[in-house]
């Protein structure tokens, strides 16, 4: 065990990994001399050279282009997009290509990557420095979304999204990169995608969330606690595959659903949750499902604290399942 | 820049007869199948087709400059290819109809072929996208100290998409074992070339990375095979990318759905006609005394027999089980992707139903 | 009064708004001389000349991002891309530049243009030629998300979408192009954006269409009214804006929901409804909002006619409604 | 091709006393507006700048080359093109601030600009973007008739964004009055030029779109003038678009979060330093005799109180109203952002909370 940040989780996942297994390259803007801005390859070049850990052109369908052809080949890569706001260069290589390899060609041809890439609001970045765009990635079968949020998860999900065979986004909530900190097991320790974790127990009200929402949460339901409300909060870790059965289980015992995401309202992946709940636990539902989610507008700068879902809000949208 | 290589210009390749004669089999095994999937397609026993007429040699001849274990990145239209690498062409013609046999298992348009034991990357329609990928493979390759050389085409429209502009500025700044053939046959579907870039050249763009440059003859397969077998030697020795503009003309439709007529003259193509690059080639091997009408028609014979076998079979096959909808989309199903197929079985019968018919 | 397809409908309506305003302009792959490769523009070359309907280089991002430039000068421009498959090279133009011009420019500069492309399965069109990803769209703040199911809807709603003073995607379902016909008034006949439609009223079960899926629903409805289910139907011609009017008082008044769609299941904007439902409307509910929908997997060519929501799908959700 | 221009090289431009002076001023202001904007980020009462000492002459020559009612589309390292335009310090500083008399309602973090007056249109974070917008435009001005012609901006590093690509090939195609700017200040953040492309030079990448490219020292501002001064005549003349490659250098850090240190030689900072654009300006002023000491501090006299009461006015202001929050998505709110206003408001205080900081 050891204490670490969410970032410092980040790096030594891809430490061990590239330590491993020669296979496992990481590249991207700024990732190699510079460490990568937010400081996440920091020192990997030094130790692994700049064969496996270097720096590209200023050019997301490059990057992405690139790692899929490695991946064919038969490599590891884990390239990293800057921020999740400048995926969208390599969107289409992401979404025909990445996605589609092993289907199109019967399993001929696989990609094993991983885009690592930070993401979500809380760091005064406006427009095009915090967005949470999970939701683009979640609707494109051949994906798999990974978003961890404590220093654990972090490493735990990292490691088994590096060994994964299929193309993973694993979207890192910056705004807890240094303010997350928490104990590691040193060394081997892989979490399996698909599975969600109990973040808090409770029998009044199920809160799902994920990435940074998930403490922003647990300090709700300490204040519902206050109120007598005992609340349940559950982490999916990985939104795809989803863990239906952790949320269907947790929301058949309180009955009522809140989901929490920073991204727009509007098809957001909250709302599939809850969509899956209306589905498959409607005779449950002692209330509606509520959301607490980013508003339906491009992601501001100066009110940044009053876009994001804050405490004061996640407790009105759990208090608002109480009402019919 | 402004000069084109042709067999004349370019020192003779040093191809042996066996080599040759293969050549031209496989440019006219290649026209042979052509002319039977257009047909097929016509009467509607496959959904659609792909013309290569008049870029044989631009396709045959840059691919036969590769050793076998070199890899290629394909475009859609170059068919050729599988022909030169002896593709089984019951593998080939189990893809047009998307058969339970179909290395695809039915799941895209015939056409997009994917042949691993050629070392031939799956295709895909997006424009453009195999061009990085062929990039990042060869980056792979040469971290992992392989010296396998990488081969990926594109279209003169193709050129104008934003991979080709990544593709080529990765390639040049990791002198990636890559070689760039753009097919420039004139056309991108109806967009004629001036209306696609204002650069005097295709070749010309590879300056804009670092890139030599080389423009030759796409209709004369000796030309084309000895500019890429420079530019794959070249790739090899770790000597970095080319780019090669093969100059040539789209001789039929874009596709089984397209009507040329509606946007070019027919002087033009009569014009081109011409310059067919198998007649020239045939000319070639004549002189030689390498070549001969009993030869041709046997390649002929046999190559129709063989279609004609294989369309039989394919046509006696299974569609492929609802089960491989689900399957590939990831290593193993997901909860969710099990949940979906059972409910599908659920309905009972899940045979393939036709809708609808392929517009373009 | 005329009759005719949805295809002319299109057609008609850009040679209607060309006719009276001058800045609008229409563009892109195949669109000028050969009139579209599905025909939609045919005609408009001839008639308006060079300037104002023409041929591009293979490029969504240059297509998308000069339409934007031309929007931002005072233009109206009309970009097609040729299949909304191919519409990945322009996301960034779309989402990042679009969707944010008036928002980032505090209303200084803004972006009326229409994104006219053909969605959706039933061609034998296979991954790359039937894909419909309004999702990823509807999800982006920003930009208003129009798709027609009829004939005189196509017309008016593009003569609307057209006139509104910012970016609309127009989402033609070209599976019914030619197939579907119907009346369309002559001149001028404007459907206004956000406004939904009640298709087929009914008393037992609502379900919630658009595009083609709404043809399919009718024939369904047919069936089910002979097993004795009155079914009502509703298609919101706008996912957004949306009229979430329209859906909510139907399902209160049947007390069931069941959404129709051909994009992926998870993460499509069937789901969206159900989760708006599922807040608004809970107290109401019968029995589970279902959803019918297209697979998790990329759309495939053989089996089109299996992955597609048909009639037999159709019934089955509703029926699954009337089960607790 | 090779060859860069410079004063010297360049046909003296027939600038008169007052502008060459105005050029002068412009650069030293933008400078003093920089000092006191890091300044004031660094005690943390503005989020975030941009330096752009060293590439003053970059920008601001090639600006001054335009009529007034010629448009910029700019990427994030121009603001010296604002103060040579006259856009109001006191609009500058709220974009800064983000408070309520910011054009953008503080929408966007500091330095990202709008000001229709200046026909400086909107600037965003994403790469490159402004240049193919900047092709639609002038696109539409030639449609529309008007004479008016486009000058775009983007660094090394933009050249290998998609978007460069699209853009030239367009402006190629179209012939689009437009004119682009590439400031090569050798660094992408960490990246250098040489991991940034294979090409000899930016100027040349002009070649892949049939567009002249031209090399200027980005440093004399009188060559950078002249060399844009004659793009944009060949422009409105309707003969084209131009590439314009400055050799220029970032003196100081990437941005108010960058470290430069971490990744570059100060060696080469102080090379670079012995060229800086206004030193070398004011030494040409100084022996025609136009410069004097007492001028330049006046100017700059002036400028401190400019931005000091600007800075004081800026603080004073209140947040934007959380309804800005909701406006301007669309023409008219929706019903959801309207519902989605409403419960903000149900919920009480509205104001302005600072949450993190950013980190680059
Ligand atoms: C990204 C993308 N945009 C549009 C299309 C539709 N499309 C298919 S082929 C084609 C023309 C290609 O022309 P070219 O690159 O010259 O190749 P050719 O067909 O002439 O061999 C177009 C526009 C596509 N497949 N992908
Ligand atoms: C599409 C995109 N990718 C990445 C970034 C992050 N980023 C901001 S500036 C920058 C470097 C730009 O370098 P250059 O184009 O040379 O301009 P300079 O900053 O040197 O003026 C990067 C990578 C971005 N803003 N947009
Ligand atoms: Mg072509
Ligand atoms: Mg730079």
């Amino acid at each position: 065990m050891a204490t670490m940040t969410l970032l410092e989780a980040v790096n030594k996942a891809l430490d061990y990994e590239m330590g491993r297994d020669d296979r496992v390259l990481c590249f991207g803007e700024d990732v190699g001399r510079n460490g990568g801005v937010f400081r996440a390859t920091v020192g990997l070049q030094e130790k692994y050279g700049e064969q496996r850990c270097f720096d590209t052109p200023l050019s997301e369908c490059g990057i992405i282009g690139t790692a899929i052809g490695m991946a064919v080949y038969g490599l590891r890569p884990v390239p990293e997009i800057q921020f999740m706001d400048f995926i969208y260069p390599a969107f289409d290589q992401i979404v025909s290509e990445a996605a589609k390899m092993r289907y199109r060609s019967g399993g001929e041809y696989t990609c094993p990557m991983v885009i690592r890439t930070p993401y979500g609001g809380g760091i005064r970045g406006g427009h095009y420095h915090s967005q949470s765009s999970e939701a683009y990635f979640t609707h494109t079968p051949g994906l798999k979304v990974v978003i961890p949020s404590t220093p654990a998860d972090t490493y735990g999900l990292l490691v088994s999204a590096i060994r994964d065979e299929d193309p993973v986004m694993f979207l890192e909530p910056k705004r807890i990169y240094r303010t997350k900190k928490g104990d590691v097991p040193e060394g081997e320790h892989a979490v399996p995608l698909g599975k969600g974790r109990v973040v808090r127990e409770g029998t009044d009200c199920t809160v799902v969330a994920w990435g940074a929402m998930v403490d922003i949460c647990e300090q709700a339901a300490e204040e519902l606690a206050r109120k007598g409300r005992d609340i349940e909060i559950v982490d999916p870790r990985t939104l795809v595959p989803l863990d239906e059965k952790v949320i269907l289980d947790s929301v058949k015992k309180t009955g009522r659903l809140c989901c929490v995401y920073e991204a727009p309202r509007t098809g957001g992946f909250g709302g599939e949750i809850a969509a899956i709940v209306a589905e498959k636990a409607v005779e449950y539902l002692e209330g509606p499902i509520t959301r607490v989610a980013g508003f339906d507008v491009p992601f501001p700068y100066t009110l940044e604290g009053v876009y994001m879902p804050d405490v004061r809000r996640v407790v009105k949208g759990v208090e608002r399942t109480f009402e019919w | 820049m402004g000069d084109v290589m042709t067999t004349s210009r370019s020192k003779a390749p040093k191809l042996a007869k066996e080599e040759q004669l293969e050549l031209l089999r496989s440019m006219l095994v290649t026209r042979v199948m052509e002319e039977r999937a257009l047909n097929l397609q016509r009467q509607g026993r496959i959904g659609f087709y792909v013309p290569c007429k008049g870029q044989e040699a631009s396709h045959v001849g840059s691919a036969a400059a590769l050793e076998d274990s070199d890899w290629i990145f394909p475009a859609y239209r170059q068919p050729g290819i599988l022909v030169w690498r002896g593709a089984p062409m019951q593998q080939i013609v189990d893809e047009w109809y998307g058969n339970g046999d179909d290395v695809c298992k039915g799941r895209q348009m015939p056409v997009h072929y994917s042949f691993r034991q050629c070392h031939f990357v799956s295709i895909s329609s997006p424009i453009g996208t195999q061009l990085t990928q062929a990039v990042g493979a060869g980056m792979a390759a040469r971290y992992r100290g392989d010296d396998t050389v990488f081969l990926t085409y594109c279209g003169d429209g193709g050129t104008s998409e934003n991979d080709f502009h990544c593709a080529l500025n990765f390639a040049g700044v990791y002198k990636a074992p890559v070689v760039f053939v753009v097919e420039n046959n004139q056309w991108a579907i109806s967009v004629p070339l001036e209306m696609q870039t204002a650069s005097e050249t295709m070749a010309i763009k590879g300056e804009a990375y670092g890139i030599p440059g080389i423009r030759v003859d796409g209709n004369d397969v000796l030309a084309v095979y000895q500019a890429t077998r420079e530019a794959v030697e070249r790739a090899r020795r770790g000597d970095g990318p080319t780019l090669i503009e093969t100059l040539t003309y789209r001789m039929g439709p874009h596709s089984s759905s397209d009507d040329p007529t509606r946007y070019r003259e027919s002087a033009e193509v009569e014009t081109w006609a011409q310059k067919d690059p198998i007649e020239r080639f045939r000319k070639h091997l004549k002189a030689k005394r390498w070549w001969s009408q009993e030869l041709e028609d046997r390649w002929i014979e046999e190559a129709r027999n063989e279609i004609n076998a294989a369309v039989k079979a394919a046509e006696d096959k299974q569609p492929p089980a609802a089960s491989t909808m689900f399957e590939d989309v990831f290593l193993e199903m997901t909860p969710q992707l099990r949940e979906q197929y059972e409910d599908l079985k659920a309905l009972g019968d899940t045979t393939a139903k036709k809708i609808g018919d392929f517009p373009l």
